[in-house]
């Protein structure tokens, strides 16, 4: 794996990209913060330090990473940046690398243990490859970047809201819910009705006119039959209890007339 | 193509000079090949699922409003459903009509919201046949023939009868079943 | 052409279902015709200012990548450039998920700011989908369809494949050999 490649520039300072470091690490004062801000953590450090000098991460050089990572805090320190915790963790770890490779290891334990630097070049790694992905994720055609929606007025817009769909099952069910409450709380008794005649009253109450009176034999239809013209004066009778109408009689046997009350 | 790709992105009237501006100054067009080529695209959209008009402030890239019955249903609002309170309201009034608001409010134990009526109203299920002559002459709702017509009933006596509520219960499940029944293809009957 | 005039009201992503909403239930044509007819349209506009894409939540008439640095000039503002900080740890949601913000932070080795999961979830990139079952229950991370849309995807796996994995046995097993190797030059090779 030939991790240099390509490497987006790790800083802009004036205008120019900076892709890599000088050498001999000399940094214009004003420029070096703009440039740690780069860095996304100590393992991009890291993997920084890596690709400028063109190795493996499997061939890391611990000593010298290590010695260059240091360099790169203590600048970070000189400018008195404020160091995330996570830098100097990292500085404990290379550390701590660095002193295991040093020391002989007994031969039995060589078996079993893993190279100090596995676990590292593994973090390093599974970052590596994450910061691949985003870069082919920023490469990827990017709505309102590369492409756009397309779009046309749209025509002048009718609104239409269809109602909701209601059963007469649903009416039944809020019904029976209604009553349920009404009955247990004692509200209200609600007398059994014909509904029959509940509606003829409402269909009375319409037909007639609070101005004009209305002959009261003009509300029944014979061709109703017998059935019919009891509901309708049974109507007749509840709209009268209930106030709503108005009966006249100029004198008796003379034509009942009917007006809604007013 | 890069007019029309311009305008489409867009979205919104691009006067004359704003499509001049998007090519850099050395490629720049004249203004009179931008508006050829603007009257060559509005030809070209003849029969399409758009057009290229001119307004105040400039040219738009509009849908026909011959596609508005399409368009309009992008947007209808999905089929909600109505809230308990509306239905408890509306089976009130069908069994206890003319009723007015206060007797509603009085049997469903809690004040009722304008925009109840107004909403059975504006679906024309219920209406105001006159008004009860006590203090404040309240309304007197009561359903309509298209809420008979909706809920496939010729009369108010076809309404299941007004029981104990006990008894209702089993009329629920007598309805549901023969409603099953009836609509075997149909998934949701709406009656 | 009302698939068109449909596709360019709406400008987002429809769906195959709402685009069979638009007609009324008496006239919907079949699935099969619809997306017969969309193939068309597809092939139609090649070579046009717009193209005709799937993406996950449908399909969506976009103007192709080609225009836009005419389109780009359209609008003063630059189109948003997003942070690596912000770029890694959308990748890891999206390569990852379900994923915790401590795993992110381990694997990017610093701590995630907030503004970060703010600004994707704000953008509706990404959305909490549960918790993980462990102390402290931290929430779980995944991508949304609209993430997706906002890349051109029609699904996860067209993602750009992730490099592969190797594990810590086998990065044990190459350093030892390679630390072998190079022992007869240097006693302490890189050390």
């Amino acid at each position: 794996m030939n991790a240099v490649a390509d490497i987006s520039p790790v800083a802009k300072v004036g205008g120019q990209p900076w892709a890599r470091i000088p050498q001999d690490l000399y940094i214009p004062p004003d420029a070096l913060e703009v440039f740690l801000d780069a860095f996304e953590g100590p393992l991009d450090l890291l993997l920084y330090l890596i690709r400028r000098q063109n190795i493996n991460i499997l061939d890391i050089p611990i000593a010298e990473i290590t010695r260059q990572y240091m360099e790169y805090l203590t600048l970070m320190q000189a400018m008195r940046l404020e160091l995330a915790a996570e830098y100097l963790l990292m500085a404990a770890w290379l550390a701590e690398i660095k002193s295991r490779l040093l020391l002989p290891r007994p031969a039995q334990a060589e078996a079993e243990e893993l190279d100090p630097r596995a676990e590292l070049v593994r973090r390093l790694q599974e970052y590596e490859r994450f910061q691949q992905a985003a870069l082919a994720m920023d490469a990827l055609p990017r709505l309102e970047r590369d492409v756009f929606t397309a779009s046309a007025a749209p025509p002048e817009r009718q609104i239409q809201r269809e109602p909701p769909p209601v059963s007469l099952a649903d009416l039944l069910d809020a019904l029976r819910e209604v009553m349920t409450r009404a009955e247990l709380f004692g509200r209200h008794h609600i007398q059994q009705e014909a509904l029959s005649v509940r509606e003829r009253m409402s269909q009375v109450l319409e037909r007639l006119d609070a101005l004009q009176f209305t002959p009261f034999t003009a509300l029944f239809h014979p061709e109703e039959g017998r059935r019919g013209v009891v509901v309708t004066f049974m109507a007749v009778l509840e709209l009268l209890r209930e106030a709503l109408l108005e009966l006249v009689q100029v004198e008796p046997f003379a034509p009942i007339h009917l007006r809604r009350r007013i | 193509m890069i007019l029309e790709a311009v305008l489409l992105a867009a979205g919104e009237p691009l006067s004359l000079e704003r499509l001049l501006d998007v090519f850099p100054e050395s490629e720049r067009p004249e203004r009179d090949a931008v508006r050829k080529a603007l009257l060559e695209l509005m030809r070209d959209y003849t029969g399409r699922g758009m057009e290229l008009i001119e307004v105040a402030s400039g040219f738009r890239l509009q849908v026909p409003g011959l596609y508005s019955p399409w368009v309009s249903r992008l947007w209808e609002e999905r089929a909600a459903h109505y809230s308990r309170a509306l239905l408890e309201t509306l089976a009130l009034i069908a069994y206890r009509q003319p009723i007015t608001r206060g007797e509603i409010e009085e049997v469903r134990g809690v004040s009722l919201s304008s925009s109840i009526m107004k909403t059975l109203q504006e679906r024309d299920w219920i209406k105001v046949i006159g008004h009860r002559e006590v203090p404040g002459r309240p309304a007197l709702y009561a359903t309509t023939r298209a809420f008979l017509d909706y809920f496939n009933l010729k009369s108010l006596s076809e309404l299941p009868p007004l029981a104990a509520p006990r008894d209702l219960d089993a009329i629920g499940a007598t309805l549901e079943q023969r409603t099953a029944q009836a609509r075997p293809q149909t998934e949701f009957p709406d009656v």
